[in-house]
């Protein structure tokens, strides 16, 4: 058992359910010989052949309606897109098929597919190379939301994802794909689609996050334990369905919540954490409930980009005042 | 250096608009079973579309497009494919669906506004009925990839409009089934109106059938008010795909002689002139006056026909009309295999036990 | 001054624009000699001709990309998506460019388009015909996001759209197009595109809603009124911005909030009204906030759909909830 | 009945890859000043190119996509336009923007992640470079309606890769371009790559030219490589839009002689043997081999210019080098005319004045 990159983890996933499914079939662009712009799918053309690894042409729209009546029809494919700031062609069939054609025949055909796509900022990247818009898919229907944040989530995340009989969209910070390296075995072990992971045990203020932003969260919590401050951190994972028992029964013990996100704040999945504590958690607030998130601006070319990612010092800032509050 | 490649797309036509045949006709012009069974349909077709148009007028129904004048296309296609072939329909081909084992009950519960409609268990893999124009196209082409990756000897037709030709949907779509050969036949329904838009505002091109040019497949043009023509190169085509020679993209001219959908008045975009002179391509009576004057067809068979076919229909609105109405909390109910727990507790709010 | 519907309303608002701006044009599919579907076009091409009255090929994609080219080089195009649930190829071009053009360049182009919808259910309509997705929209920068709810808001926030010099989604609640009629003047006079309507004051809960579904949430105000419980209505009116100020202060006095809409519930915009309440007026909370709201399924096809929509009970159950909330 | 529709597509070339004229040369061939601009053009890109690249390596820019062997079709096409056309330019055509105005710096700025790249103020109507792949096809047709409302004699080209012609967008857009007779001319800048994707993986067709048919526009084939072969027909596509006849496809042949991007590794799925067989078509050399032996170009000439362009270059850099950065809030600053309250908010929390 290696110590293996997030992308790595991704990889290995998918060699293993390659192998036990063959049903299972990959598509995109640049995924063949090129083994995808970020590597993610090395070695699968090598191994299972240009049936089953299929290099599409240049349409992120069509890569999805082909998954979808792929998917309808028995297979389970696994598409890539090249980047999240190009899936917005793709979100059409998402919305209007993927996450219905169960509903739409009452469990005659369904759609058993993954959408997955590198996503966030952080690595200077070209403009439009460093979105955060899962809050656009978090709203569909009928579609599951998965964000990995390690290499073993990721691999337990995409076995689930791409097994799960319904439309997945999963999201993979890119910035985290060669951050940090962890042992991953290749057991074929599943996560839940549905659950939270608690990453730290803490009491005195529960930090929520997904995908790249738990690094900075992360830091914030190792600095405020320096300090005798107790964080939770909680790796929210699936952004749909969001699992909030956990994330009431957190704030429940710590009455205070601050929420982390890369993505711009109207309209996210940050808000709707702060809704539902506000709905069901209210009572046991002892402070607002604070978002650090980007702003309600585009995503700056990378010049800015830093500015524009919540920094641990933004958290830190965010957390010392929700423990201020009296 | 100066090098010029060429292309061509071809017309065909065995059928003239008076029922007489132009030309040598296929052996699919003496079989006479198959002959009935196109008439049969698309009598019944436009036996159906009338007592949906009423049902909707009475309110027992929601909007409904009639294919009205266009049955030949719906009824060649539904013939031509095998049983175990895929159908991608549009919203507009009953007839076609009918053949594929819709019930009238089945499409009335669809736009009676009723998801039980595209639910029909005994209907096997075919695609349900699909509204958003052309999104259908890459399913076709999804669909059709799986079943050459099983090696399995079925094909699958895509049904859409003239209007679906300018969406890049279908572009993207045929320009896949091109480039991986995939066994995917894509029938245009050009009824030469997309609402009010005509044809002629849609697209500079003379044809449809030429935009296969721009996927490198086969595109071709034929009568699509003849059924016998619609009949024999759909099924030629299909076959074609079956045999592992790829996709053919088929643009059927037709006309539509109805309002767009009920909701629609077509009086305000269009002259009763153009209307008039195309009811002489009906393809309802081409069809009868061919079997007529070839004997194989009696009014006395035409009064039965018509009689069973009422009866039926009867029968299957009946049962329409006296389908409960799916219980609220079936919303959830196949939304996903298994129910998020979240959703489990929106269900309960919905049934009133938060 | 004579009484005329909110879809009487769109089209005299765009008759009075035309009339002013040359640089104004109108595209979309069958607005042309149709005069829409819904007839929210009638007349223009007869009074402007077919040269700023565009019939489109049927391609939304299209229709949108073809507005920010116009926008960016000087044209006023007001485009018609036919319904909601056909806008999604068009949100590439919308979160791609619309919401870019003027802060990629700096300022050097702009795209003052407006992207017309008609949205929502209750009017019995076939699949995909009923969808109300306005977070999508609320959720990409740069762009501002408009909901009418009564003939006079229709006619003054259209104008205000249209003369804006930034994109403008401008979603019309079609169940209202024909349900009141209203003294318009046809004055000229724009809304403010930041600014809520306090459709109703008082003091005892506030209930924020948008659209159609101000009709229900004024309803079950008045049912409350009969029983001596005043309620503060607020019309959300511009999704995006969102005015704060006005339901802050609202709720700064009511203690008490329940907010109204027809769409999904994870990450919409009640979410984000939610959130920005639990950040910045939490402690003026009496009871939790809660959401009556579309469920997070697909909406059903007709037969069902005033079981998806939030009806008067469920708005009066939430606020009689929030009421006794101790 | 059988009728047929025929179409064609001509590949046009003047240059053969040596230099030689391969039979009638247009007048441009005589235009020495024409000439010499559309050699300085493809040297200076080239330079550009490659200090853009080495300065990528290095950490001064970001991602960086080259148009090594390509030059000819950015200078043909910048060339053959008139200041007050429009162009709307994919990422990849840096000659052609060197032509419009845009100065390294400003390029250098965009890859170097900075907004202000493509906000030169001196560039007039130009579209920004466009990342997403042929979402700028439908700004073109926007725009080319917008200048034929105002009845402006102005022309807009785009410009995108082979790659490019696999989405609905780019379909989307001819056709509206040629229902509506607009003045739109898109070039086809075919590299045979589109990164790792082969153009034969792209589509079945035998040319992309073929594509216009879809549309009912002209579309032509033509050396890319040849500067004079672009100039001319880039050129009477243009001045044919101008007069009213509406738009043209023109796609011109070319090759990647680069890697795709600074990002990119071409060896994973490009083998050598291919690389170095293209080189011999090379624009650069093709285009200096003509004029050599026509006596208008020497090697002090090109000495000296290489000397001139590298200096302008090496200016430019330094300009660009030394650019303060924009202030953080900037983002805040181009996304309204007016900023609305709540981010002012935000704009004051990212200053820390909350
Ligand atoms: C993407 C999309 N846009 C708009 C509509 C609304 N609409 C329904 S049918 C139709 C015209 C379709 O024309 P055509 O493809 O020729 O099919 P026909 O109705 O003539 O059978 C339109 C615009 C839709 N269903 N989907
Ligand atoms: C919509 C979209 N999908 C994917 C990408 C990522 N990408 C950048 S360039 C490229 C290939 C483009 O090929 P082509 O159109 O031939 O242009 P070339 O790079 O060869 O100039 C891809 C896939 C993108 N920029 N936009
Ligand atoms: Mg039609
Ligand atoms: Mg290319």
């Amino acid at each position: 058992m290696s110590e293996i990159t997030m992308i790595e983890a991704v990889n290995l996933a998918m060699h293993h359910e390659m192998e036990q499914d063959p049903a299972m079939v990959v598509l995109g662009e640049d995924i063949g010989l090129n083994g995808g712009v970020f590597r993610a799918t090395v070695g699968l053309l090598e191994k299972f052949g240009d049936q089953r690894v299929l290099d599409t042409p240049l349409a992120e729209n069509m890569i999805a309606g082909v998954a979808v009546g792929m998917a309808a029809q028995g297979l389970h494919p696994v598409a890539e897109i090249q980047f999240m700031g190009f899936i917005y062609p793709a979100l059409d069939q998402m919305v209007s098929h993927a996450g219905r054609m169960r509903n739409r025949t009452r469990g005659r055909l369904s759609c058993p597919m993954v959408l997955r796509a590198p996503y966030g900022g952080g690595i200077h990247a070209p403009e439009h190379h460093s979105e955060s818009t899962e809050a656009m898919f978090a709203h569909i229907p009928g579609l599951r939301v998965v964000i990995p944040s390690s290499p073993t989530r990721a691999y337990g995340l995409l076995l689930a994802a791409i097994r799960d009989p319904d439309p997945v969209v999963f999201l993979e910070p890119k910035r985290v794909y060669r951050l940090a390296k962890q042992a991953v075995k290749d057991n074929g072990e599943a996560l839940p689609l549905d659950t939270c992971f608690v990453l730290r045990p803490g009491s005195d203020i529960t930090l929520v996050s997904w995908g790249a932003m738990l690094h900075e969260t992360q830091l914030a919590a190792e600095q405020l334990a320096t300090e005798g401050i107790e964080a939770e951190v909680i790796d929210l994972a699936t952004i749909k369905p969001i699992d909030m028992e956990t994330i009431l029964e957190s704030v429940g013990r710590t009455g205070r919540c601050v929420i982390i996100q890369e993505a711009a704040r109207s309209c996210s999945v940050g808000s709707e954490i702060a809704a539902r504590l506000a709905e069901d958690g209210l009572m046991s607030l002892f402070a607002p409930i604070r978002r650090v998130s980007g702003f309600d601006t585009v995503m700056p070319m990378f010049r800015l980009e830093k500015h524009y990612m919540p920094s641990t010092e933004r958290i830190l800032q965010a957390v010392r005042e929700t423990l201020e509050y009296a | 250096m100066n090098k010029t490649t060429s292309f061509k797309v071809e017309y065909h036509q065995f059928l003239l608009p008076n029922g007489e045949p132009d030309g040598e006709l296929p052996p699919l012009a003496d079989d006479t079973n198959a002959l009935h069974a196109l008439y049969r349909n698309m009598i019944f077709t436009r036996l159906y579309d009338e007592r949906a148009v009423n049902m909707q007028r009475t309110g027992q129904l929601g909007t409904f497009a009639s294919s009205l004048g266009q049955e030949a296309i719906g009824a060649g296609v539904g013939h031509a494919m095998q049983p175990n072939d895929i159908i991608t329909p549009s919203f507009r081909e009953s007839g076609a669906l009918f053949f594929r084992g819709f019930r009238v009950r089945d499409l009335l519960l669809y736009w009676g506004g009723d998801e039980r409609g595209m639910g029909n268990p005994d209907v096997g893999d075919d695609f349900p009925i699909c509204v958003p124009i052309s999104t259908h196209a890459t399913h076709a082409a999804g669909a059709a990839f799986a079943v050459k990756y099983r090696n399995e000897p079925r094909v699958v037709v895509c049904l859409l409009g003239d209007g679906g030709t300018s969406k890049g949907d279908f572009y993207e779509a045929i320009n896949l089934a091109g480039i991986w050969n995939l066994p995917l036949v894509v029938v245009i329904n050009n009824n030469q109106w997309a609402i009010s838009v005509p044809r002629t505002m849609q697209t500079k091109t003379e044809t449809l059938a030429q935009k296969a040019i721009a996927a490198g497949i086969p595109g071709i043009q034929i009568d699509g008010n003849d059924p016998i023509t619609v009949r024999h190169y759909v099924a030629e085509a299909i076959e074609n795909a079956r045999s592992g020679n790829g996709p053919t993209l088929i643009e059927a001219i037709s006309y539509r002689l109805s309002h767009h959908t009920t909701a629609d008045d077509a009086t305000r975009y269009r002259s009763d002139k153009e209307l008039e002179e195309h009811r002489q391509f009906d393809p309802v009576p081409r069809l009868k006056r061919f079997m007529t004057q070839r004997d194989i067809w009696s009014d006395e068979q035409d009064e039965q026909m018509l009689t069973e076919c009422k009866a039926e229909i009867e029968q299957e609105v009946k049962q329409y009309l006296e389908s409960e109405p799916q219980a609220p909390e079936s919303m959830f109910d196949s939304l996903y295999a298994e129910l998020p727990g979240e959703l489990a507790r929106q269900r309960q709010s919905l049934l009133g036990k938060e």
